[in-house]
């Protein structure tokens, strides 16, 4: 067969290996237990370094280093574990190198659960670290995407000297579906020339993240929110169903988003006018062609399987004037398209 | 001197079938039945009754607790 | 979804490890791609999985597929005692459970509003290739004619695709047990 | 009738979810016995790292406390020093107190806490399926070295009560095993010692059980008790690395 | 003298010792080294236990120990330290444990300075730990909040059985200036009778996050999140200053507002009316108390030391409909009022 | 004329912004004198620890990149591992090395990263103005521990030369020491052969610098200097503990 | 707030450390306090104390203190040449600078917009108490004169209040340091 | 044997006036002057200048790079 019938983390994994990765680092936990058993196993035979780290605290900074170097490196993990990474991604940032991190998010807070969650989207897209910065998160909702912002968060990464997150759930990694394994033409990572590599006689290269004298500081701030700005011209992504004649714009991302589509199907049978709306990068979040919606549709439902994170940022961006219900499953049963259908009824009174 | 009384319970819906109190019995008095418990496991018999002198050996080695063991000897 | 007019089927597998659970789910994923579907997958995994439970869940539609976990499936192939308790309840009002009735005796389904179907999926296997090891690919077979779910063709070319490289040998043994189940008349 | 074995009172419930032949639920009974035999379901705390002994609270009855995973003995840290009273235990996999929660590990027995760690060394991340661990055999296949543990990849494999013998906050120091009736018997009464120096305030106790884990070896119950056996005890030697026989003043 | 002249970090120490701190555990960073060291000498005199712990991982998981058995803990420390705690605060939180945090927040990304900075908003409001909760947080903007916050720091903790987060900043923390000593008629620590006594024959007693059971983890995040809404209801914390007559608000908390005070004197004096909203809580933010102020007025001016955080707050609040603008600086340099009154007319073409 | 002694070459910088008679100066010098004679320059990369000489790249003309407090380990087994062709070392304090990143410290001296590391002990925390070390000598005043430390409270002095030496993966470990003329031949040869060593793939080496820090020691640096041949070396005695002769085969 | 009619005062304090500099500044809060005065003290801090320097901010008005950390205070008492260079640009224009002229030369003054006034302040403690470690107080008590920051009698009795227990019997002497500094007339 | 010809270069304006120098001189030929550096420390001079030998120590024990020593005996 042409297309692969893979798992979600495998796709990842595989973009992973045909984005160049030369270095992973990781620690054991479940639900992404798979990326790191895939790279363990086929990262070597690429000429790539596959490292079990003894923390998630220590896998952060393997990246560090192995990104000062220039190569694309990649960790991944769960909830709790990229927690304990926060430091180490403010310190990427901080000292702007790329990196790729996966948070194959399950549920919070503490242990919690290892069901699919959406319980991370405030951490992931509002800095869990410490500091001014923003990183980009893309959000895939079905394992083509899980190799597809795969790729695309290596090269962004690259562009921008910044760590960047993929925001999967436990639901997407787990499953089984199509793939097209396409690693896009084009696509080459950049001369690093600010990396280590031989020396040779060159200036001395330092990287780092303390800034003491002067405003140093300040302008490293400005020139981190200015690639921020920069990311917000040039790299946002979502996806619109049905959204032009919608009387109802459902807004919500990954999992959610991909249940909703049969939701829609579903309410037009049943003569009920729904959309979607879906970021698929959160950061940069596409604030203006949410925004634009509001010409023809005042009445916006958000979903997430959390009791209202990405909520705030559509209240942010719609503003008063429309009318924003929310719907919040914070558990691991995810909504099926007959749960969403029947709370829009109720919510919108229909 | 008296006969020893002695009983083993075995909870056998309990039992995993892992064979440590098999292995160790000395008197190879227990083995694992044909029957699948609740859990689906074949679980421990004691085929030789009287061939065990309750030791206690097969119940300390059970990770599972799944046998007890009791005397009266007088 | 259960207002659709287009192909959808969802089905959840369950037993002990080593009853081949994965492995006929797996399969009857191919055999849909073969028929040019979409296919989704998901196998159940984590802390829930000590004790050798095993399950996963296949979704079949011809238009994209939303959750790979369907809170309600049409059919339930059950091949343990657990399996049925886990997912007796589960199982959509007027679906399917198919129940290997050589290790789950009928008086332990308590479900009305389901429709019931029990194989001797065990003895069936014994019968066609000796011994009791494929009950899981006599009840794929069946569940695929019964339910329209795949093309039988498409389900004898796929069993490759699940089957590993040393164990290639076995194939013509998974094609019969699957033969014996699609064929099996139920009275 | 005399029970010659019966299940220990504070065994509230035995109907562990570990796997067939897992030596989780042996080291369970140990110490529950231990706590039996001292009288101390009252006064006994756990503190349980995150492994497949998470759900100890389930089976023993005592007071339970969960730690974030590694970091049980910081966290024993905290009860101790305001609950001296307590007689506090952790429970830690060797993934747990090993590998991401070296550091806790290290400098709690350092300060000479007065705990008492159960370490169950089974050469592997039980709970999540299989994955290396810092104590994996050379060698050893498994989900993340799947061509065999390699020291120059994956380093040694870590000996912790031979390392956190030489540290002086450290009152005992030890490895035992369950694999056989006479260490068995042996590892009970490490564990009840372990427990009677806490009750002396020795200082920081540490044992070390070496388990299997039959599911992630891959392996049958029988065939992992000989792992234990032949391949563990060679390399994890078992005694007595530390012990202080007098309480910890200078 | 009656009044103390007191160092903002030795008035949270002091106020932490009133309130019957029982257990402190920290590691020491810059700028916030003046608490531990103030606690490890007084703390023992009123039978209270101090650890310097190994890292601030091994800190927030003492907490998690002593407050576990029913005591008052605290720790603190600076802004890369806190983000090494997210994984223990996110437990904290879902074990429902009491703690008290302090952020004496310094200069990031990464290592960053070490001088004043509200970098750290976006961490401390929007759970910089894995999973769905919100825990209470502070901002204090004098000597004498320094105290009376972290006494209701410590209340707000025990009541709602959660960790609370002071986030302050080095100016706040460094300065000296009169403080009073008082600790308030009857706050009291409620009895805990979930947690670790003696146990004399009672029930077990099982502190956990970990929630695996059908859907326990949903009813369980629920609670955390109806603890929340309650929150809402009656920790709101706010001041505001000449707002009544106001053209212009300026929107700020902690050392920037305190600037803006002056800043507002300085343009009344000059015949410009400006007035000042500022959030003391800014968990739960006091979103009715701002949203009304646009009855009376239709500008808006946010400052902070930082690219733009509480902005995000701000703009959801007050939706579309007013004028907001916004000076960020991401700098150690604190603005003077005169920075900030030119900053008002140029922003708002007066 | 012939040099007896200039200015390291390597060294671009010498304006320290150390303290009058802290040894972090010393140190520095010794790893400038090392680079310069086995030609590093251009191979030697520098992983920074956050401690006092943290602005090392100021100084030396080396490669340098900023490894968060504690991490430093972590990060240089991401460079090592690939960029095999650099000759990489750490440069930590106790604070870094020994408390917070006691984890990576242990895990990549236990993997035998090939990889040296330059490990300064003034059993104070410098850089944050005072506070007490993992290797704070007992009854020592420090600002978190005004009344001096205290095992039961505060733990034992940890010795981190020797207890490095008990793991396998480590190819040398020493303690040295720069307070008298002959201490410091000796401190020169060790951390040569350390960066030797890297050379040759020997696996991970580990030198240990008792330094003195006479501004958080409250002292002049005369008496600080004392302290460190009379104090410290008592406690923290010198000398190799560990050397391996042959590369790490197996 | 250039503009305040109120009273309101800005100082910065800088020198080496060991001459004193935080004791000045505090004494000088501890009088304002008695005159009933709002205070506020800020210290420098972290890395950049390396190599031994000293500083702090005095902030003393009638209403609440803004930022404790005037961009441009209007008084820097300088005591060491790495001070001055530090400070002298810092001063707002129009301000003062207090500078130990024992210790730094005045052509070493580069600002014009500033006034200058420079104080032998080691020979005059030297003179009155016998040793030079007094030159803070003497500065101190001329720019509490000069600027009229505080009362006479609040700087004298707010000295127990700086002064350590076990050096109390040198409050005498500082309160001689003090008067020197207070009553200087400068030609 | 021909005189040697010795040089010690003091960069006196990075001394720190520790004194370390001073107390491992072999010949005691260093000693702290009165006037201060622009760091403000009064700094290292050689106060014996015949009694140096150029051995060296003081260079290589000084934690501020302060001396140089050069040498050359034919
Ligand atoms: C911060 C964090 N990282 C990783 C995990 C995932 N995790 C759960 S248990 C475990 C390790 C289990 O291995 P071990 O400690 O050896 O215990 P065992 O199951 O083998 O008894 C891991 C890595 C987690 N819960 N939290
Ligand atoms: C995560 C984190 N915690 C704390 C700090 C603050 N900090 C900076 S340096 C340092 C310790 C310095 O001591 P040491 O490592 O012994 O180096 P020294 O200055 O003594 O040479 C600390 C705790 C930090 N930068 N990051
Ligand atoms: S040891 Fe226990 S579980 Fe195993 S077979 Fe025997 S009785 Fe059953
Ligand atoms: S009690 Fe002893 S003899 Fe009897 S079955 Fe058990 S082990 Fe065998
Ligand atoms: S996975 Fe291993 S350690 Fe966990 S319960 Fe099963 S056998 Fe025991
Ligand atoms: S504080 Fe101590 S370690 Fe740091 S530079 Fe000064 S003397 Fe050296
Ligand atoms: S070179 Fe030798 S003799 Fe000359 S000053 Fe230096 S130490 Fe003394
Ligand atoms: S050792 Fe160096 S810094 Fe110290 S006094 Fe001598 S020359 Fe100066
Ligand atoms: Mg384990
Ligand atoms: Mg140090």
């Amino acid at each position: 067969m042409n297309k692969l019938f893979s798992r979600g983390s495998d796709a990842l994994a595989m973009a992973a290996i045909d984005s160049g990765l030369k270095f992973y680092a990781g620690y054991p936990i479940t639900p992404q237990n798979d990326i790191p058993e895939f790279l363990s196993r086929e990262l070597p035979k690429v000429g790539g370094t596959f490292v079990q780290a003894e923390s998630e605290v220590a896998s952060i900074n393997m990246l560090l280093g192995a990104s000062s170097c220039g190569f694309r490196v990649m960790t991944s993990s769960s909830s709790p574990g990229i927690s304990l990474m926060q430091e180490g991604i403010s310190y990427l940032a901080g000292s702007e190198l790329p990196a790729v991190i996966v948070n194959v998010s399950r549920w919070g807070p503490g242990l919690g659960g290892i069901g699919a969650s959406q319980g991370d989207y405030h951490q992931a897209t509002k800095g869990g670290g410490h500091g001014d910065y923003f990183i980009p998160v893309f959000a895939p909702y079905s394992v083509q995407e899980m190799y597809d912002l795969t790729v695309k968060a290596f090269d962004v990464a690259d562009k921008y000297r910044t760590p960047a997150l993929i925001l999967a759930d436990v639901m997407i990694s787990l499953m089984r579906e199509t793939l097209i394994r396409r690693y896009p033409e084009g696509i080459k990572p950049p001369e690093k020339s600010w990396a280590f590599g031989e020396r040779k006689g060159e200036r001395q290269k330092i990287i780092k993240s303390l800034y003491l004298k002067g405003n140093e500081l300040e302008v490293h701030n400005w020139k981190l929110h200015k690639k921020f700005e920069e990311m917000k011209k040039n790299e946002i992504l979502f996806d619109k169903y049905l959204c032009d004649d919608a009387d109802i714009i459902i807004v919500a991302f990954g999992m959610v988003a991909r249940v909703a589509r049969s939701t829609i199907e579903l309410a037009r049978e049943n003569g009920l006018k729904l959309g979607l709306f879906r970021p698929i990068s959160l950061v940069p979040y596409p604030e203006e062609e949410l925004f634009s919606l509001t010409k023809t549709c005042k009445n916006f439902f958000v979903i997430e399987m959390n009791t209202g994170q990405m909520l705030y940022d559509v209240m942010r961006i719609l503003g008063r004037n429309v009318n924003i219900r929310f719907y919040g499953k914070p558990s691991s049963y995810v909504p099926t398209p007959d749960d969403l259908f029947n709370k829009a009824k109720e919510l919108f009174n229909i | 001197m008296k006969k020893t009384e002695k009983k083993l319970t075995i909870h056998k819906e309990r039992c995993k079938g892992c064979q440590i109190c098999v292995l160790y019995c000395p008197k190879k008095a227990l083995s694992i039945g044909e029957k699948l418990n609740k859990l689906g496991y074949r679980y421990v018999v004691l085929s030789k009754e009287d061939a065990c002198t309750a030791c206690g050996i097969c119940a300390e080695m059970c990770p599972d607790v799944v046998i007890e063991v009791w005397r009266d000897n007088e | 979804m259960s207002s659709k007019k287009s192909f959808y089927i969802d089905l959840v597998f369950s037993g002990f490890g080593g009853q081949g659970i994965l492995i006929a789910g797996n399969l009857l994923c191919y055999s849909a791609l073969l028929d040019g579907r979409e296919v989704t997958f998901f196998p159940s995994y984590g802390v829930e999985m000590r004790g050798g439970a095993a399950n996963c869940y296949v979704v079949i539609s011809d238009r994209q597929i939303g959750s790979p976990i369907p809170s309600h499936p049409e059919i339930g192939m059950i091949m343990s005692l657990p399996a049925l308790k886990r997912f007796e309840n589960v199982i959509r009002s007027g679906g399917y459970l198919v129940i290997n009735s050589d290790i789950i005796s009928p008086e332990e389904v308590e479900r009305e509003d389901v429709n019931k179907i029990f194989i001797n999926a065990n003895s069936i296997s014994k019968d066609v290739v000796g011994n009791d090891r494929l009950a899981n690919m006599v009840m794929l077979g069946y569940i695929a004619k019964r339910f329209s779910v795949v093309k039988k063709d498409s389900l004898i070319s796929a069993i490759k695709e699940v089957v590993s490289e040393k164990h290639k040998k076995m194939i013509p043994l998974n094609e019969k047990a699957i033969l014996a189940g699609y064929n099996l008349k139920l009275t | 009738m005399k029970a010659v074995y019966k299940k220990p009172e504070v065994l509230k419930n035995p109907c562990f979810h570990f796997c067939p032949g897992c030596h989780h639920g042996t080291v369970h009974k140990l110490v529950a016995e231990a706590i039996d035999s001292l009288n101390l379901k009252d006064s006994a705390l756990a503190v349980i790292g995150v492994g497949c002994g998470v759900f100890l609270y389930d089976y023993l009855d005592v007071d339970s406390l969960e730690a974030p995973h590694g970091r049980g003995l910081a966290v024993a840290t905290g009860v101790k020093r305001v609950r001296p009273e307590r007689i506090v235990f952790t429970y830690q996999g060797d993934g747990d107190l090993a590998s991401i929660g070296m550091a806790e590990s290290v400098h709690a027995a350092n300060r000479g806490e007065n705990v008492t760690v159960i370490f169950v060394n089974n050469t592997i991340y039980g709970m999540t399926g299989g994955q290396m661990a810092p104590t994996t055999l050379l060698g050893q296949v498994t989900t993340t070295s799947p061509y065999g543990r390699e020291f120059h990849r994956d380093g040694y494999p870590i000996r912790m009560a031979e390392m956190l013998a030489t540290l002086e906050g450290v009152a005992l120091s030890a490895r035992v095993s369950v694999c056989t009736p006479k260490y068995l018997f042996d590892a009970k009464k490490i564990i009840k010692k372990a427990f009677e120096m806490q009750l002396d305030n020795m200082g920081f106790t540490f044992v070390e059980v070496l388990s299997s884990c039959p599911t992630n070896w891959n392996m049958s119950s029988m065939d992992a008790l000989n792992r234990v056996k032949e391949e563990m005890i060679p390399f994890f030697p078992l005694g007595v690395f530390k012990e202080r026989k007098m309480p910890d003043v200078l």
